[in-house]
Formats: structure tokens, C-alpha cells, sequence
């Protein structure tokens, strides 16, 4: 393993990597490349995937952008694209859902929150693998490189969609992209050995970096659930590994493993992908439902309603990730029996999930509730996942599943649930603890605007999609005038409608941005706890320096929700004051 | 703690060894082979069940050659040798014995003639047609022991590393936990190949 | 063909299904088992490094 | 609900209607209760100057049942949501009922082929009638319908049926289906087979008894002139 991996080394490491630079005036002196490239500060580590999952939520976002663009209008050559042929067509929709989950909500939510956050909240100075951390980011970094590789290659990217089905995505005779599918799969994989490094680190980190003081109990929500998240995506990427280098086999070896002709089977692909697949929804979940928990209590200043129970419902909800990955296969031709088991293992896991929204809205109840923009993320989060949810049971249920299986109604789904988890929480994540990761303020008003400018127009794209899936829409089809049925009257329009939001709400995001890098650099001043949060972060400055807490590291005395305790005149209680 | 300290002035808090309940290296290091445990998992339930389904004598294909469970037996006992004796280094290493690194090697050299071993039952097997395109079995058989093998040689680089690092006196207890850790997965995974891919 | 191509749907041959089931069954615990394994150990460590006194934890940081 | 934007066919795509609609009615009064809690809790506890937050930790029983009664509940309605599902699973997918006719739906990139037995309902003898992206079959009849893939993954939907069933290379899957109404619809492939995904429709034609019979008389002479659909790419069997 590391080489860091000594309990001293664990300590306070601002080494650079050479161990001749131990002591604290040291990161001064290091030039820029080191500091911000090379740095192993895990809030560095952290700021470099928050930025990298920006970039690439940039090209997702311009990916999308093109195809739903020839979805509306088809043949139109697409402003800032051009023509979008077929092949172009798959590629971007490729891209889109790959880069999406693996680039986007995977490295900002476990990754980059992960990072700034376990020490900090637990406070502690620092990783306990802070090389193998950085490893993780350069291996993260390279995965990139080879991703945006592979749209230049000859043959164009790959075109077999992000679940990457054989006997399509192992021949080139098939895909018609013989670079585009091997550096599709290599960058996937080399992904996931970046977080599986990333992870490693945030349990044992939480294990063995806690405050003096501080139980298990007394962690807070959200470190809570990046670890299980973590925890699950370690247990259940193997099997998916072992696919991808099976599949890397198939298409540039030549071996048949997932080949019906050399004895292979191409539906065992499926099983390997989906059981990952499944419990991967729940690794982005988590931690998106941990943000919710801090930034819920925070602003209606109340205790979170059964904190235990949302521990417990988290590893519910884990554990059962792991029955029903075949959900995904209903009808994609494995036993029809497998289809009752695995649609009662669907609808069960719908309670621990409910049970967790329930708690949410629980702890709404005799709140002060202030609807800063962090806080209205959060609720639009509750709000929106709500929808996302229970349109799951649709499609966990075997019977309606044949009906609504890869059709628009599951894009609509599931991007109810993806986009409260990947965009929604984030952005309460980033406001929220803006004034910790820059000692500034960010502009409430504009925040307000982008705010308003991104949930109206997301609901008008996929209410539209849910009607169109509800009438035989399905999915990835580059032109529907093909399809006779599906040119009914107002369909196209429902198309349209859906697209112009999109561009609504893309364009909504520039006020993000631009909000977002003004006020890191000409935000007015914050003082360290500005929304008077309990939790350890904002016990350190802001930003907090190298190594965190500059007058030591917080002794906790009590958990992290203590808000309007009746025995204290203050309305907050930080876990680290004695009384 | 009122937080308007100048975060350049501020001194770096005193360097402490923090209350680990299990060593960080070990810890890290399970939460690895969990994941890697799964990798080999998923591949061998992937073989097992091809294997099932493959028709009557079809497996092997006709003509490929069947692999060599018994000679393959004796590699098993050295791995498995090899996985005792490092535990018994550990013991000795613990108790700051000075033979601890003598004995660290000789599970080194167990594992190393391990791999050694499978090299020359692969050269045997490439020689007498069982390839990885040319049967199922073969597929199977390169991509699981294959793997095996690679971790089998990573885990021995970081032990040779460890055995030197020890001999020199300058061998952290952590890295040798952790690479322990590892190594014992490496050795206990074998035998789990071993039953189900030879036989 | 040299095996049956819906060896994982199982609604092949009997040897076919039963391994996949089993599998199945198999890939599915063994996480969990393996993760539960550590927390176990996790935990037992815990409660032994609590009823030791406690050489490692310092406690002389400010707070 | 969806029967009045997709036409209702087959003699199970009412049940799936019916499904659908249950699940709706459940999960839509849940949905609706829970954002009307939601939303009145956000307007009712909204921060007024003197008024604290109260403390709540809900880790007492009495507290809790605000969470455990609508969770026993969802539990109930889940078991009412499986019974249905797999009531009307089983009839489509796991049943198959005695067979007027079969016919065989071979799809490859990015066609379809549909093989019908011809006058002697037969498969595989010398008058069936083969046709590439068109299907004819009987109103009224049981069709069973064996899939088979050449190249890569399809799926055989058929939205009026509310049917669907991936084609998997190597296999072949069998299922049926049982018109009620005469009709030309779409047959799509619905699961992404390569570049030309889009440019592989089909339609179903069902006709009455009559008309079936005149298209099998028009059809039998010319079953020879036809051949297999040309090849579009290099991975052919």
C-alpha cells in the first residue's frame, strides 16, 4: 500500500511529497504548481475535483445542449455545434449520461465534498493518506484525459450509450468506433481506481481522525453518509471491473466473453454492470441526502428529527442496494421469475428512502425556517426528489415496467432523482459553504435569480418528458419523424417545449458562474460562522488554513444539532464549546 | 473558538498520534481487498456460470488441453506455506526479534516460487494450445489466474520492500501491516481460484 | 455453439440455473458479509482499546 | 389514462393501463400529501421575529410515529403495488397461452425480418412469407412471436400492446400477444443497436379475418421472389 500509511505520517503531513518540507511556514515557500497541483491539503484536493466536475458539468451540459437541439428541431444545423448526425448523435447522449455520473456527481459529491469536508467536521488536520489522495486525484485527472482523448480519435467517440451493452460495445463492426469504445471503458475504469483510493482514505479517516470527544454518533449527517457511500461503491465496483476488463478483452484481444458465438454470454455484461449500476444511485443519493440534513437544520435552526434513524435508513438503504440490481432487466430477457423477486426487493428499498424524506420534513416541523439560497436548494431538493422517487415505483413494478421500460418515462425519472442529487444538493452544498471554502459572501439576490431560473425551467423539461414516455417516446433516437406513432399531434411540441427549457436553464447557469468566481474574489468579507452552524467547520477560520484548526484541533462534547437547545439563550450550541 | 486569527500567523498545531482502535494501514488495506475480493468474484461467478451453461462436452472444448490440477496442487502448498511463515514473521517483527527479516524473506522466496511456478505452467499450456481467444477455458483461465498473478507480483514488490526496509532497521509498522494485509488476501484468495477454475 | 447463450437468465439447463442463482446469492452477501466482518472487528477493537487504558489517545491538546 | 393518447390493442394492454393507473392513484396521493405537508410547514414555521425553534430530538416513541405510521403505511402500499405488478407480470410474460400462429421476428442492424408461416401455419416450410420491417396478423388470433438477434441487443416494442422483450443475439425468446382491434402501428426497437437506432421502425398490421386471408392469397405467389434483407455491415453470422 502507501508508504504514508505510519500513524506519524497520518498526522499533520505538509509534505510535498519528499519529506523535506515538514513544518508549517513551509507551503509558503511552494510554488504554484506545487501548492495547487501537487498540494495534498485535502481542501486543495478538494477545490481541484469541485473545479474539475464543474469543467466537465460544462461538457455534459453542452452535450445536451446539442442533441436535445436535434431532437426539437431535426436536421438544424444546432448554434455552436453544427449538424448532428447519427453517430454524433449517440456519442453526445454517450458522453452526456457517462460524463454526468461519472465526472460530474461522483467527483463533486463524494470526491471534492469528501474531501473539504471529513476533516473539517470531524476536525481533524488533515487525510490520513493525503499522497494516496493525490494519487487519486492524478489518476482522476488522467481518466479525463483519456475520456476527452477519445472524442478526437479516428471513429469519433464512443456511441453504445454509458451502460455500454455487448455484443454493440465489444466490435468495432458493430459501433463503428474502434478507438472511441476501448478509451471509453479505460477511462471509466481508471475512474473508478481514483475513487476507490478516495474512499479508502474517507473511511479510514473517519475511523481513525476523529475529534477527541468525538463518538460516532456525534458525527454529522452528511460525513456520515459520504462514508457509507463510499463504503458501498468499494463493495460494489468489482464486479463491474471485472466486466470492464472482460469487455476491454473482447474488443481489442478478441477473446468472447460476452460473444454468443466463442460461448459467451452478452446479458452477463448486464448482471456485472447492474450490480454496480444499482447501488450507485444510492453512493450519489447519500451524500446528497447528508447535505440536505446540514443545510435543513441550519436555517430552521431545529434538531434533526431522529438522527439515529437516518443512519440507520442509510445502511438500510445500502444494504439493500445490493437485491436489486436486475430491476434494470425486467425485459431484457432473464428469467421472468427473477422479475418478481427483484420487484419486491425494488419497491421494499422505497421505504428506507421514504422513511428518510419523512425525517426531513419532520424536522421542518416548529422550525424558524430563513429561505436563504442554500436553504431553498435543500427544500427544492425535498421537493423535487419527492417526484423523482415515486415515479420509481413505476418502473420497479415488473408489470408497468414493460410498458415504461426505455422510454422518456424513465429518462424523466431518473433525472428527477439525478438532477435534485447532482445539481440541486450541490448547489446547496456550494452556497451553503461558500463563506468556509472562500471567506466571502456569495450575492443572495443573483443566488436567488439562478435559483428561480433553474427549478422552474427543469421542471417544464421533464414534466414534458414524463408525458412523452407516458406515449411511447423511447429513449436515444436521433429523429422521431420515423416513427409514425410518435408524430402524433403535440408530441413534437412536448419535444420543443422540453428543449427551449433546457436552453433556459443552461443559460440560467452563466449567472451561477459568474456569481459564484466574482464572490470568491470580490465577495464581501465573512467572519468564520456566519450561519451560526453547529458543526466543527466553522469553528476554523475561513478560509482555514493549512492544517485547519490554527489553535488546535476542537475537543467535541456533544452532537452536531444542538440548535435552539431550551436550557441555552443562544439558538446554536458548536459541538466543540464545553458548556 | 473565535476564529479571527490570521491564518498565516497562526502556528501548525503540535503533531499528534492520533487514538487509531485498528492501525489506518490495516484498515485502508481491507477496505481495498473488500473491493478486490469483489473484483475476483465477480469474475469467477461470471466463469462458474458459463461453465454451466456450457453444452455437454463442451467443456473443454475438444481438443484444448485440461489443466494441471495436481502439479498446480504443490504451488497451492508453497502459497499457502508462504502465508504461514509471514505470519510468523509478524510475531518475531512484534517482539523486535533480529531474525524477523530472515524469516519475512523466506516467505518471500515461497511466494516468489509461486509465481515462478505458475510462469512455467503457463509457458506449458501456451505451448500446448490453450491460449486466451482460443477457448472459453482459456479466456477464463488467463483473465482469473492472470489477475491472480498480478496482484500475487505487487504484493511481492512491496514485500521485497518491506523485507529490505526491515533488514535495514527502517521498516514502518504500517506499511507492513498494510502490505501483510494484502499479501494474506493474495494467498487466501488462491485456493478459492484454485477449486473452482481447475476443477 | 459452444455454450448456451442464456446461461444467466436462468431459464437454461438445470446446472446452468442453479449456478446462477447461486452465484447470485453468493455476490450479493459477500459484501456485506465481508463489510459487517470489519465492522465486527472494527467495533471489538473498540470495546478492547477502551477497557485497556488508553496509552495512545493525547490528551494533552488544547481545546 | 394512457389509452386516450396510445390506441389499446392486445388483450393485456388494458390490464397494463389498468396498472399504470393504480400505481398512479397511490403514488400520486402520497406524492400530493407529502408536498402539501411540506409546503405548509415551510409557510407555517417561517422565521418570525421572537418565535424560537423548538427543540425536537424525535428519539422518543411519541415523536416518532410521525415517521413510523406513514412508513408502516408505505410498506402497505407497496404489498398492494407488488400484487398488482406481479399479477399482470406473470400474465404477459409468464404465461403463454395455446398458439393460433407463430411467427419469427429476426432484427439485426437495422432491420427487421417477420417471418409468417403462410397458409399452412407452419414455420420453416417452403410458403412462408417473409418480410422485412412489416407485420400482418389476424385480429382476434393468439400470436406467439420467437425473437432472434443477428448482430447486437434489439427489443421488440410494440407500444399499442404496451409489449416490449429485448432481442438477444444467440437465443431465442418466445412471448405472445392477442389482438382486439385492426389497425396499423409502430414496431420499434428500443434498446440502442448501433448508429442507425432510429431508422429501424416497423409496423404491425392487424387486419380482420377477411382481409388477413386476401393478403395471404396476394402474398403466397410471390414468397419465392423474395429474398433475405441485404446486409448492412460486416458482423453477419
Amino acid at each position: 500500500m502507501s508508504s504514508t500509511a505510519t500513524p506519524e505520517a497520518s498526522g499533520h503531513s505538509h509534505d510535498d511529497g519528499h519529506g523535506h518540507d515538514g513544518h508549517a511556514h513551509g507551503h509558503a515557500e511552494q510554488n504554484f504548481f506545487l501548492k495547487y497541483f501537487w498540494s495534498t491539503d485535502h481542501k486543495i484536493i478538494g477545490f481541484q475535483y469541485l473545479f474539475t466536475g464543474m469543467f466537465m458539468a460544462l461538457i455534459g451540459g453542452f452535450a445536451v445542449y446539442a442533441f436535445r437541439m436535434q431532437i426539437a428541431f431535426p436536421g438544424m444545423s444546432v448554434p455552436g455545434y453544427g449538424r448532428v448526425t447519427a453517430t454524433d448523435y449517440n456519442a453526445l447522449v454517450t458522453t452526456h449520461g457517462s460524463v454526468m455520473i461519472f465526472w460530474v456527481a461522483m467527483p463533486v459529491l463524494i470526491a471534492a465534498l469528501g474531501n473539504y469536508l471529513i476533516p473539517l467536521m470531524i476536525g481533524a488536520d488533515d487525510m490520513v493518506f493525503p499522497r494516496l489522495n493525490r494519487l487519486s486525484y492524478q489518476l482522476f485527472l488522467l481518466s479525463i484525459v483519456v475520456l476527452i482523448a477519445s472524442f478526437f480519435v479516428q471513429g469519433g467517440a464512443f456511441g453504445g450509450a454509458w451502460t455500454s451493452y455487448p455484443p454493440l460495445s465489444a466490435k468495432p463492426e458493430y459501433n463503428l468506433t474502434p478507438l472511441g469504445a476501448p478509451m471509453w471503458l479505460v477511462a471509466v475504469a481508471l475512474e473508478f481506481a481514483a475513487f476507490l483510493l478516495g474512499g479508502i482514505n474517507f473511511v479510514t479517516t473517519l475511523m481513525n481522525s476523529r475529534a477527541p470527544g468525538m463518538k460516532m454518533f456525534d458525527v454529522p449527517i452528511v460525513i456520515w453518509m459520504i462514508v457509507i457511500a463510499s463504503i458501498l461503491f468499494m463493495a460494489s465496483v468489482g464486479p463491474l471491473v471485472a466486466g470492464a476488463i472482460m469487455l476491454l478483452f473482447d474488443q481489442t484481444v478478441g477473446t468472447g466473453f460476452f460473444d454468443p458465438k466463442k460461448g459467451g454470454d452478452p446479458v452477463l455484461w448486464q448482471h456485472l454492470f447492474w450490480f454496480f449500476g444499482h447501488p450507485e444511485v444510492y453512493v450519489v443519493l447519500l451524500p446528497a441526502m447528508g447535505i440536505v440534513a446540514e443545510v435543513i437544520t441550519t436555517f430552521s435552526r431545529k434538531k434533526l428529527f431522529a438522527y439515529k434513524t437516518v443512519i440507520y435508513t442509510a445502511v438500510g438503504t445500502g444494504a439493500l442496494s445490493f437485491f436489486v440490481w436486475a430491476h434494470h432487466q425486467f425485459i431484457a430477457g432473464i428469467d421472468p421469475r427473477m422479475a418478481n423477486i427483484f420487484s419486491v426487493t425494488t419497491l421494499l428499498i422505497s421505504i428506507p428512502v421514504a422513511e428518510m424524506v419523512f425525517v426531513y420534513i419532520a424536522t421542518l416541523f416548529g422550525g424558524s425556517i430563513r429561505l436563504t439560497t442554500p436553504m431553498l436548494w435543500a427544500l427544492a431538493f425535498i421537493g423535487e426528489f419527492l417526484l423523482g422517487g415515486v415515479t420509481g415505483i413505476f418502473l420497479g413494478s415488473s408489470g408497468a415496467d414493460i410498458y415504461f421500460h426505455d422510454t422518456y418515462f424513465v429518462i424523466a425519472h431518473f433525472h428527477y432523482t439525478f438532477f435534485p442529487i447532482a445539481f440541486i444538493a450541490v448547489f446547496a452544498a456550494v452556497t451553503y459553504w461558500f463563506p468556509k471554502m472562500f471567506g466571502k459572501y456569495m450575492n443572495e439576490a443573483w443566488g436567488k435569480v439562478h435559483f428561480w431560473g433553474t427549478i422552474i425551467p427543469f421542471n417544464f423539461i421533464f414534466i414534458p418528458l414524463f408525458l412523452l414516455g407516458a406515449r411511447g417516446d423511447h429513449r436515444r433516437i436521433y429523429d422521431y419523424t420515423h416513427f409514425p406513432d410518435l408524430m402524433k399531434p403535440g408530441m413534437q411540441d412536448l419535444r420543443v417545449l422540453a428543449t427551449l427549457s433546457l436552453v433556459v436553464l443552461l443559460a440560467f447557469q452563466v449567472v451561477f458562474l459568474v456569481n459564484y468566481f466574482y464572490s470568491a474574489f470580490k465577495g464581501p468579507k465573512a467572519e468564520a460562522n456566519p450561519w451560526k452552524a453547529n458543526t466543527l467547520e466553522w469553528q476554523a477560520p475561513s478560509p482555514p488554513p493549512h492544517g485547519n484548526f490554527p489553535e488546535g484541533l476542537p475537543t467535541v462534547y456533544r452532537g452536531p444539532y444542538e440548535y435552539s437547545h431550551p436550557d441555552r439563550q443562544d439558538d446554536h450550541w458548536p459541538q466543540n464549546s464545553p458548556s | 473558538m473565535d476564529a479571527t486569527l490570521d491564518p498565516a500567523r497562526s502556528p501548525a498545531p503540535t503533531p499528534r498520534t492520533r487514538r487509531q482502535v485498528v492501525p489506518s494501514a490495516v484498515l485502508g488495506t481491507l477496505f481495498f481487498v473488500v473491493a478486490e475480493v469483489m473484483l475476483f468474484s465477480g469474475m469467477i461467478s461470471a466463469f462458474t456460470i458459463s461453465k454451466a451453461g456450457a453444452l455437454p462436452g463442451m467443456w473443454p472444448m475438444p481438443g484444448q488441453p485440461r489443466l494441471p490440477a495436481e502439479a498446480t496442487a504443490l504451488n497451492t502448498v508453497l502459497l499457502l506455506l508462504s502465508g504461514v511463515v509471514l505470519f510468523v514473521s509478524q510475531r518475531l517483527f512484534q517482539k523486535k526479534s533480529p531474525v524477523a527479516h530472515w524469516v519475512t524473506l523466506a516467505a518471500w522466496a515461497l511466494g516468489a516460487s509461486f509465481v515462478a511456478l505458475q510462469g512455467v505452467e503457463w509457458t506449458a499450456l501456451l505451448a500446448s494450445g490453450l491460449t486466451l481467444t482460443s477457448s472459453p477455458l482459456g479466456s477464463f483461465f488467463y483473465l482469473i489466474v492472470g489477475g491472480h498473478a498480478l496482484h500475487a507480483v505487487g504484493a511481492l514488490l512491496a514485500l521485497g520492500w518491506a523485507w529490505l526496509q526491515m533488514a535495514r532497521g527502517k521498516l514502518s509498522p504500517g506499511f507492513f501491516f498494510g502490505t501483510q494485509t494484502f499479501w494474506y488476501f493474495v494467498v487466501l484468495m488462491w485456493p478459492v481460484i484454485y477449486a473452482r477454475v481447475y476443477f | 455453439m459452444l455454450t448456451l447463450a442464456c446461461a444467466v437468465c436462468g431459464g437454461g439447463p438445470d446446472p446452468a440455473r442453479g449456478s446462477y442463482i447461486v452465484m447470485s446469492i453468493i455476490i450479493s452477501l459477500l459484501p456485506l458479509a465481508m463489510l459487517g466482518g470489519i465492522l465486527a472487528w472494527v467495533i471489538i477493537s473498540a470495546r478492547a482499546a477502551e477497557a485497556a487504558p488508553q496509552k495512545t489517545d493525547d490528551g494533552g491538546l488544547p481545546s | 389514462m394512457i389509452s386516450k393518447y396510445v390506441d389499446s390493442v392486445a388483450t393485456f394492454s388494458g390490464d397494463i393501463d389498468h396498472l399504470i393507473w393504480v400505481i398512479t392513484a397511490i403514488v400520486g396521493f402520497w406524492f400530493l400529501l407529502a408536498e402539501a405537508v411540506f409546503f405548509y410547514l415551510i409557510i407555517r414555521y417561517a422565521a418570525r421575529d421572537g418565535v424560537r425553534a423548538q427543540y425536537v430530538a424525535g428519539e422518543d416513541p411519541k415523536e416518532k410515529r410521525w415517521v413510523a405510521v406513514p412508513h408502516y403505511l408505505t410498506l402497505a402500499f407497496d404489498v398492494w403495488i407488488i400484487f398488482s405488478a406481479i399479477s399482470v407480470w406473470q400474465e404477459v410474460k409468464q404465461t403463454m397461452p395455446q398458439a393460433d400462429e407463430t411467427v419469427r421476428v429476426i432484427a439485426q442492424q437495422w432491420a427487421w425480418t417477420f417471418i409468417h408461416p403462410g397458409a399452412d401455419g407452419q414455420l420453416d416450410t417452403a410458403d412462408d412469407i417473409r418480410l422485412v420491417d412489416e407485420l400482418h396478423v389476424e385480429k382476434g388470433k393468439t400470436i406467439h412471436f420467437e425473437l432472434q438477434s443477428r448482430d447486437v441487443l434489439h427489443s421488440f416494442s410494440v407500444p399499442v400492446f404496451r409489449l416490449k422483450q429485448d432481442v438477444i443475439p444467440g437465443r431465442t425468446i418466445r412471448g405472445w400477444f392477442k389482438t382486439t382491434q385492426a389497425g396499423a402501428y409502430d414496431i420499434q426497437c428500443t434498446e440502442i443497436c448501433g448508429i442507425g437506432h432510429a431508422i429501424m421502425p416497423a409496423r404491425i398490421i392487424i387486419e380482420s379475418p377477411e382481409d388477413h386471408a386476401a393478403w395471404l392469397l396476394s402474398q403466397t405467389p410471390a414468397t419465392a421472389a423474395l429474398t433475405t434483407p441485404t446486409t448492412q455491415t460486416g458482423g453477419m453470422p
